[in-house]
C-alpha cells in the first residue's frame, strides 16, 4: 500500500496555478525530500497532504484514504513553520491537549515519556512563553511524533535549528524510517536533507521538474539538482 | 452576456416603462384615500420584490460554488447581490417617502421597511466582507458561506420583525393586498422592466468580474517577465 | 523498498488507537480553551470591564425612574450583552494564531463540526459568566429584584447567549485571517443575529424585573429555541467549509 | 389630503431613479478604471517584450 499517491493535481489560488498536474506515489517507508524555491509550491503540496486544503483538481490519497478523513489523520503527524504550541499553556498541557485530540489511550503518559524523549521532562510544568527556540522547537517535534504517527509531514524542519537540535532530529527521522515509516520533509537545507532523503521530488513553479530516487552524485553536489532540472520548466 | 443582449434588454425595459408611466399617471384613478402619492408602490413594491430576487440567486450561485469551485459562480453571485442591494436601498427610500406623506413622519419601525433595512446591512456586509479578502479563491469561499447564512437569516428576519410590530400595533404601510385588479396588473407589469434593468446591470457586473480575472492574470505576467 | 542494508522493523503500532469521538475532541478543545482564556484573562477582563462600565454610565446618564427601568432593562441588558460577546468572539480564533496553532488543530484527527462546537462551548461559557457577573451588577444599580425570576431569566440568557455564540464563532472562523478583524465581527455578526437579539430582549425584560411572562410573549420563546436550532445545525454543516482551505 | 403629496409622489420617482441612476454611473466608473489599467498592463508587457527581444 503506497504511503502517497497523487494523480494530477492541481491547486489554484484565484486562476494562478500553485500546483500543476502533480502526480507520482510514493512507498512507505521510505523518506521523501520536497526541494524547491520560495514559491514553487512546496508549502501548499504539504498543507494538501496534512488536510488542510483541498486540491482544485486531481486526487489525492494519503495512507490510502482521503486527506480529510479522520481515521487516517489520527496516523499523520504534521510539522509546520509555526511549531502550533500555545505560549499560555505549560509543555505537558500542551502535548496532553493533543494527545487526548489523537486519542492516545493514556495522554498524559504518552505525553511524559516524549518529554523526557526530547529532554524537556525538567521543564515539564513551566510555560511555553518562557522557552528558548531550541526547547520549542524539541517541544515542536515531540507533538509530532506523539502518537507514534505512520507518515511524518515536516514543512522546513532544519530551519533556525542549532547544529545540535539538527543532529537530534535527523536522528528521530532516521530511526522513523528504520522502523517503517514514512516521512516527507520540504527544506532548502540540502545537505540535511539529501543524507536523509531515499527519494527526492523538486518543484519548479508548481510543477514536477524531478521525482525518483535519490542519487550519489545529488549527494556530493547538492547544486547539481537544481541545475540540471532547477529551470527545466 | 454580450453588448447585443443588453442594449435589447434596456430598449424593452424602456418601452414597457414608458408605457407603465402613462397608464399610472394619466389612465388610472387616484386611490381613494391615499391620492397620487400611492403610485409610488409600482416602484417601491417591485424594487423589492427585484431584490429579494437578488439575494436568492446569491444564495443559489454560492452553494452552487461550494460544490463545483467554479470562480464563475461566485462572480454571479456578487454581481446579483450588488444588483440586489441599489434595488433594496429603492424600496427603502420610496418607502420613507411614502411614509413622510401618510404618517407625516420619516421613519415608522413598519415591519417590511425595517426588515428590508435589516436586510439591507446584511448584504452590505457581504459587500464589506468580499472587501477585506485579497486572495480569490478564499474569498469565495468565506463570501459563499456568508451569503447562505444570510439567506437563511431572510425569512427569520421578517417573521420576527412582524410578530414584533404586531405585539405593538403600528400603522402599517400596506394594509394587505386588497387593492382592486387595475393596480394590480400594473405592478406586475412595472416589474418586467425593473427585472430586465436589473439583469442588465448584473449583466455588466459580470463581465467586470471576468474582466477583473483577466486583469490579474495580466499582472502577473507583467510581473513575471 | 525499505532503506537497504538495515533491517527496519515493522512501525510499533503499540500505541493503542482508541476512535477519535466527536464530543471527546470538542470537549478537549472546550477545555484547551477555557484553560487558556482563565489563565491569561485577556477577552474576560476586557469583556467584564465593558459591560459594568457601559451598566454604570447608562445608569449615571439616564438615572431612570422604575417605570423608565421596566421599559428599558431589555434592552440594555442584551446591548451589553452583545458587545461584551463581540469582544469574547474575536478572542476566540485570534488565540490560534500566534505559532500557526489552528493548522494543528485541523490537522488533527477532530472533525471540523467538532472543533467548531468546542470553541461555541467555551465562548458560551465564558460569556455567559460575563454575563451573570453584569446582572448582579445590573440589579444593584437598577435595583431590579431579577433573582425573583432567576431560573427563566437564565435560561433565557443561556438561549440568547447561544445565537450569539453559534454564529459569533462561525464568523470568527470565517475572518480568522482577515486583517480587519475586530471591526469585521461585529459588523457580519449583529445584521444576522437581529431576530434572536429582538426576541431576548422581549423576554428578558420583565424577567429581570422580576414580572413571570406573560402568555403572548411565548412565541418569543419559539422564536428563540428556533433560530438556537436553525443556526447551529447551519453552523455545523458549514463549519468544515469555514475551517478547511 | 395633505397638499404636498403630488410633489412627493414626484420625490418618489425622482429618488427612485436617482439610486439607480447613482449604481449605475458606480458600474460605469467601475468599468473605465479596469478599462484603463487593462491598457496600462497591456503596453507595459508589450515594453518588456521589446526590451527583452
Amino acid at each position: 500500500m503506497n504511503a502517497l499517491e497523487l494523480d494530477q493535481v492541481w491547486k489554484f489560488y484565484g486562476d494562478f496555478p500553485a500546483l500543476r498536474q502533480i502526480s507520482f506515489e510514493l512507498p512507505e517507508g521510505v523518506c521523501l525530500a520536497l526541494l524547491g524555491r520560495n514559491g514553487a509550491g512546496k508549502t501548499t503540496l504539504l498543507r494538501i497532504l496534512s488536510g488542510l486544503m483541498r486540491p482544485g483538481r486531481g486526487s489525492v490519497r494519503v495512507l490510502g484514504a482521503d486527506p480529510r478523513d479522520t481515521m487516517a489523520r489520527a496516523r499523520i503527524g504534521v510539522l509546520g513553520h509555526g511549531l502550533a504550541l500555545y505560549d499560555e499553556l505549560s509543555a505537558l498541557e500542551n502535548l496532553t491537549l493533543f494527545a487526548r485530540l489523537y486519542a492516545l489511550k493514556d495522554p498524559r503518559g504518552a505525553a511524559g515519556q516524549w518529554l523526557e524523549r526530547v529532554g524537556l521532562a525538567a521543564s515539564a510544568s513551566s510555560l511555553v512563553r518562557e522557552f528558548s527556540r531550541g526547547m520549542r522547537q524539541r517541544l515542536a517535534v515531540a507533538r509530532a511524533f506523539l502518537h507514534e504517527p505512520e507518515l511524518l509531514l515536516l514543512d522546513e524542519p532544519f530551519t533556525a535549528l542549532d547544529d545540535r537540535a539538527v543532529t537530534t532530529l535527523q536522528d528521530l527521522l532516521r530511526d522513523a524510517v528504520r522502523q517503517g515509516r514514512t516521512v516527507v520533509l520540504s527544506t532548502h537545507q540540502l545537505r540535511e536533507a539529501l543524507e536523509l532523503a531515499t527519494h527526492v521530488a523538486l518543484l519548479v513553479r508548481g510543477r514536477l521538474a524531478y521525482y525518483g530516487t535519490r542519487t550519489n552524485e545529488m549527494l556530493e553536489d547538492p547544486a547539481w539538482l537544481y541545475r540540471r532540472y532547477g529551470e527545466a520548466a | 452576456m454580450r453588448e447585443k443582449t443588453l442594449i435589447a434588454f434596456c430598449t424593452v425595459a424602456a418601452i414597457l416603462l414608458a408605457y407603465n408611466l402613462y397608464v399610472m399617471l394619466l389612465v388610472l384613478p387616484d386611490e381613494v384615500s391615499q391620492g397620487p402619492i400611492f403610485r409610488i408602490i409600482f416602484f417601491h413594491v417591485p424594487s423589492a420584490w427585484t431584490a429579494f430576487l437578488g439575494f436568492l440567486a446569491a444564495a443559489v450561485a454560492s452553494v452552487l460554488y461550494l460544490v463545483r469551485k467554479d470562480l464563475r459562480y461566485d462572480a454571479f453571485a456578487v454581481a446579483v447581490t450588488e444588483v440586489g442591494l441599489a434595488f433594496a436601498a429603492v424600496t427603502l427610500v420610496t418607502g420613507m417617502i411614502w411614509a413622510r406623506i401618510i404618517w407625516g413622519i420619516w421613519w415608522t419601525w413598519d415591519p417590511r421597511l425595517t426588515s428590508m433595512l435589516v436586510c439591507w446591512l446584511l448584504y452590505a456586509g457581504y459587500l464589506m466582507l468580499r472587501h477585506a479578502v485579497e486572495e480569490p479563491t478564499q474569498r469565495a469561499r468565506i463570501a459563499a458561506v456568508f451569503s447562505i447564512f444570510a439567506s437563511v437569516d431572510v425569512p427569520i428576519v421578517f417573521f420576527s420583525i412582524r410578530w414584533w410590530r404586531t405585539q405593538h400595533p403600528q400603522p402599517v404601510v400596506w394594509g394587505g393586498g386588497s387593492m382592486d385588479p387595475a393596480y394590480w396588473n400594473t405592478l406586475f407589469l412595472n416589474w418586467i422592466p425593473l427585472l430586465l434593468l436589473g439583469a442588465a446591470m448584473a449583466g455588466i457586473r459580470l463581465r467586470q468580474e471576468r474582466r477583473q480575472r483577466e486583469l490579474e492574470a495580466l499582472r502577473r505576467m507583467a510581473h513575471a517577465l | 523498498m525499505k532503506a537497504a542494508g538495515t533491517q527496519a522493523e515493522t512501525a510499533p503500532r503499540t500505541t493503542a488507537r482508541a476512535q477519535p469521538g466527536f464530543l471527546g475532541g470538542a470537549v478537549a478543545i472546550a477545555a484547551k480553551d477555557l484553560r487558556s482564556e482563565l489563565r491569561t484573562k485577556e477577552a474576560l477582563n476586557a469583556s467584564l470591564a465593558f459591560s459594568v462600565v457601559i451598566l454604570l454610565l447608562f445608569s449615571f446618564a439616564f438615572d431612570p425612574t422604575a417605570e423608565e427601568t421596566r421599559a428599558l432593562a431589555g434592552g440594555l441588558l442584551w446591548l451589553v450583552f452583545a458587545f461584551a460577546g463581540a469582544l469574547i468572539l474575536n478572542r476566540s480564533f485570534a488565540r490560534e494564531l500566534p505559532n500557526d496553532c489552528l493548522d494543528a488543530l485541523i490537522a488533527a484527527p477532530i472533525s471540523a463540526p467538532a472543533l467548531y462546537l468546542g470553541k461555541a462551548v467555551a465562548n458560551w461559557l465564558l460569556l455567559m459568566a460575563v454575563e451573570l457577573v453584569s446582572l448582579v451588577v445590573f440589579g444593584i444599580f437598577y435595583n431590579a429584584p431579577w433573582t425573583r425570576r432567576f431560573w427563566p431569566l437564565v435560561g433565557v440568557i443561556a438561549l440568547g447567549t447561544w445565537a450569539l455564540t453559534v454564529v459569533g464563532t462561525l464568523f470568527s472562523a470565517l475572518t480568522v485571517n482577515l486583517r480587519l478583524r475586530e471591526l469585521m465581527l461585529p459588523l457580519l455578526v449583529y445584521p444576522v443575529l437581529i431576530p434572536a437579539l429582538l426576541a431576548a430582549v422581549q423576554l428578558s425584560g420583565p424577567l429581570a424585573l422580576g414580572e413571570p411572562l406573560a402568555s403572548d410573549m411565548m412565541v418569543w420563546l419559539r422564536l428563540l429555541a428556533g433560530v438556537d436550532l436553525i443556526f447551529t445545525a447551519l453552523a455545523l454543516t458549514l463549519a468544515e467549509t469555514a475551517l478547511v482551505g | 389630503m395633505d397638499e404636498r403629496n403630488f410633489l412627493y409622489m414626484f420625490y418618489g420617482f425622482l429618488a427612485a431613479w436617482l439610486i439607480l441612476a447613482v449604481y449605475v454611473v458606480a458600474l460605469a466608473g467601475r468599468e473605465r478604471r479596469l478599462q484603463r489599467e487593462m491598457e496600462n498592463l497591456r503596453r507595459m508587457i508589450e515594453e518588456k517584450q521589446k526590451e527583452a527581444s
